[in-house]
């Protein structure tokens, strides 16, 4: 029996989502044959609803960020699975608002086929729906590959930008165009230092020695970059860090939003941990932190470790960052 | 609709959905390695309704069966495999739709359709690591051995050996599609879980299809 | 070399305090001699300071509940280990207010002592200090015991009532009868499916089997009531939730704020499953959950496991919890 | 400052220093059986200030050497050791204040104003599983030895023995005081951390006493 809270593995996302509705009984509805989580308020004729969907196991992403100023419905598929096609189908007819649907999506190949199908029924439906793709993981450097790189921890700063601007009555183009300048100013790379399990598989996902980390891993414990040997915090950080300076460039001058995310089973004392070596290491390279995040935000399950996101802000996204937002994940 | 053909197609239906899920931990595996581990999973909760809800499917015809399969497992299977195997099914019935009875050469053009859904649903090329590169093969020599005119069950377990020995061959291939493309290299020396699992099933209608 | 985030083990903690005064420019000071991590605005004459000393290892417990309406200051010691006199001595220096000084102690020996010695210190510098113990853990019967039940995740409760009652100006002796009633009827069990892996330490602080958990835990890795083969979540739960229901004991007509606190490596998905459990069986039992919170409230390092805290509320404690309250632990 | 007694207390001090700092993963590990591990811990964070900032403290008399020990440690070592070891060591000094050479009779004092102090500060009796269990066993035969006048060597080697005893003999008793205490009945079986960290500076004091 594996060591965690769950009765029958294969009800673990239903029993969890259950949890969430009973939690925010007021805010938000839940219809257990679709993993649908939604704005109770939603649909609202006057905002475009954002819908996000992708795989369990990445809480307090998504179904936990469905609120006020973020999204109006989730509809995760299983543990690491894109939703099955009718989730997706049933998540728009749900919000559906007049003025238009935006779909956020992490750019994998489960994800795109299936939003790509019910995007293409919806218009067929004679909806307005776009879609925006989420890509930020440096990780894998997409020239070699036909896929494209991973959509992870960035995420949350696309569903926060939109969704405030979504709020404040944005039309369609102009989220997608927010939603795509964020996405584009957007980098992360993470390092696992233990693997995730799944509760339906009841081992971890991949055999990680007790001395050796993954760098570059994905959300669903996607191998990265290398293997490693475990090393101090300031090494590791240094190394996450200067790829994702590397990617966008970033460069003296830039003021950024960061994002120290935990994978899960990492406490938030070693986030601060490693909070504080980015901040310092920024600094010395002329960057300011116009805002920073600290804590779990997109896991991968159980695992140990953490990712670190750089968003270049503009005053309009530091704007859209700032604004009120209320979800399922709150602390009072 | 109770002809030979459609006796055989619930045949080959029932033996896909049965193998998926028994081999739920397997295929699982595999993905575990440069994927994310949740192939076996997906495939048997798709699946698995298949078997559960079987006597409930419209057997209006060949081709109406097989798409309200195609519904059904779209329906069900998360991740990459709901969309790849829901148009592998749907295309395949579209070629069947009105039949009550299937040639060998239906058959074929059934299965050729079917890997033109993938292909067009996932964008993947032969080579690129993906279940198309044992369906392929597999469905290459199931033509060739049914235009020799050979008997059903020699065609299968001719068409049974070309699947393994390409699923086999996937290990040296480099992914450029799905989740293993991430691991650029690294994805080099591993089996592809979608191509393991199409030899599988056909290892599993060669074996069983005399004592049908 | 152990699998988390760490340089010098012993740098530890001063390491991700200076995290976690980065993150919060404006609204923490931190001084790093005495692990003291302060409200910017501290210490408010119109208004009582407030003090939570306690071990590292607990966060976001208390550093990251230092801020509006909640604490005005923490000085945690060493992991699991109660701070030096010198630190609270400081820490009181820090926030001293002319409205006076109220400190929350957990209960355990350790803390009492130096919290003590503390108080007696600053007495005799004539300040206004008290002190309220908090000791909600039903684990340990205390009949037996001659130092009394621990403290453990209930202290939130007590935290963020007399921090809501000081913001509106409460004297002192108010603050002790609102804290001091709220521990009364706090409850609170956890259970560990991991052991806690102190940095300095370098290994798990005991041996838990594969197939057992300790039900009845304490926040440092105590011992609790007994080794369990694991189980499905419905048992864990229910055993849990019966002796924290039985003990006050809550009945039929209450109405409670209910707390499933992660121990830090417990994804945020399993603590929703195991509060839509809990919500379910108080239903059952007439028992109204009137609020709910559900995260890493007071963790034990990286160890896997949860603990249920009830808190039966009235009309002044609901209001003092749903008060707007602002801390380093945050969202957005 | 350069008495026979004065280098006779610096030894002591500087042992149990050192003692402290050498058995860390040792005392912690004895913690973790029904504590928090961290004996070991705070003992060695404690005692290596002293031991590095040695020269600095106030030597103006033996009395005023362990207080300024005293409140070294005290604002060093965190958890229940701060305030128990930084009392015994506060009211050793109390006892001692002004003296620049002290008598065995004195030793003897100390120890006991020592003692008493862990009584106030923390509420523990004689056989309530704490380092008490070895300090007062192990002044009880100093005491006697010195009284009968042999050597100091004999006596603190005769008072070594009994504080090995006395911690050994902490492993039937049921805690009911400190952290262990919350375990009840489980906290019989395993020795006292503190009753064990006391015998081991008995011995070390013994074994060190005469090459000093
Ligand atoms: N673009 C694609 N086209 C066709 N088949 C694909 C494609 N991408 C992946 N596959 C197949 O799907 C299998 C993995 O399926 P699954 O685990 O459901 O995907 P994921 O978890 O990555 O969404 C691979 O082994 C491969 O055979
Ligand atoms: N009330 C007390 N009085 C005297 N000594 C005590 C008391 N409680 C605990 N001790 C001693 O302290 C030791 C544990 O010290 P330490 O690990 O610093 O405490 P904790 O981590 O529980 O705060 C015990 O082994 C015991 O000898
Ligand atoms: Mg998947
Ligand atoms: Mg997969
Ligand atoms: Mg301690
Ligand atoms: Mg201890």
């Amino acid at each position: 029996m594996t060591k965690m809270f769950v009765n029958d593995p294969k009800q673990f996302v239903p029993e969890f989502l259950k949890g969430i509705a009973l939690a925010n009984p007021d805010t938000l509805t839940y219809d257990p044959r679709f993993n649908l989580i939604a704005r109770a308020d939603a649909p609202r004729n006057d905002k475009v609803s954002i819908i996000q969907g992708s795989g369990s196991g990445h809480e307090p992403a998504h179904v936990l960020v469905v609120g006020k100023g973020l999204l109006d419905a989730a509809c995760p598929g299983d543990v690491f699975s894109a939703p099955p096609l009718e989730y997706v189908q049933e998540a728009i007819k749900r919000v559906a608002s007049d003025k238009g649907i935006l779909l956020i999506v992490n750019n994998y190949t489960g994800d795109r086929l299936v939003f790509d199908m019910a995007q293409e029924f919806a218009e067929a439906d004679g909806m307005n729906i776009k879609t925006i793709m989420v890509n930020d993981d440096v990780s894998v450097q997409d020239s070699t590959y036909t896929v494209g790189r991973r959509g992870v921890a960035g995420n949350f700063f696309v569903i926060k930008a939109v969704g405030a601007a979504a709020e404040e009555g944005a039309d369609l183009d102009e989220l997608v165009r927010i939603g795509e300048k964020v996405n584009s100013v957007a980098r992360t790379i993470g390092v696992g230092l233990t693997a995730p399990t799944p509760p339906a598989r009841g081992e971890p996902l991949f055999d990680l020695p007790a001395d050796e980390i993954e760098v570059g891993i994905g959300i669903h414990g996607e191998p990265g970059r290398r293997r490693a040997k475990i090393a101090a915090a300031n090494d590791i950080v240094g190394e996450l860090l200067e790829a994702v300076v590397a990617d966008l460039p970033f460069s003296s001058g830039d003021r950024v939003a960061v994002q120290v995310n935990g994978l899960g089973g990492t406490p938030i004392s070693e986030l601060y941990l490693v909070y504080g070596i980015v901040h310092e290491r920024l600094a010395e390279l002329g960057i300011t932190v116009a805002r920073s995040y600290v804590g779990n935000y997109t896991t991968s399950l159980d695992a140990a470790g953490a990712s670190i996101t750089l968003v270049k802000v503009d005053d309009e996204i530091e704007r859209l960052l700032a604004a009120p937002a209320e979800a399922g994940v709150r602390i009072f | 609709m109770s002809s030979q053909s459609f006796a055989a197609t619930e045949f080959v239906v029932r033996t896909i959905a049965q193998t998926s899920c028994d081999n739920e931990k397997r295929f699982g595996d595999l993905d575990a390695v440069v994927g994310d581990g949740d192939f076996g999973y997906s495939l048997a909760r798709g699946f698995e309704v298949i078997l559960a809800d079987w006597d409930s499917y419209d057997r209006s015809d060949i081709g109406t069966f097989l798409q309200k399969i195609a519904i059904a497992i779209t329906n069900r299977i998360g991740g990459t495999s709901g969309p790849i195997w829901g148009t592998a099914f749907l295309r395949a019935g579209g070629k069947l739709k009105g039949h009550d009875e299937i040639s060998g050469a239906e058959v074929i053009t059934a299965l050729r359709a079917a890997a033109e859904g993938i292909q067009a649903r996932g964008g993947a090329a032969l080579g690129d690591k993906t279940l198309l590169d044992a369906l392929v093969p597999a469905t290459d020599v199931l033509e060739t051995k049914l235009t020799e005119g050979v008997s059903a069950a020699e065609a299968l377990e001719a068409s049974a050996i070309a699947a393994e020995a390409a699923a086999e061959a996937t290990t040296s291939m480099q992914a450029m599609r799905g989740r293993a493309a991430y691991t650029g290299e690294r994805s080099i020396g591993s089996v592809d879980p979608g191509a393991v699992a199409v030899a599988v099933i056909f290892r599993r209608l060669s074996d069983e299809w005399t004592s049908r």
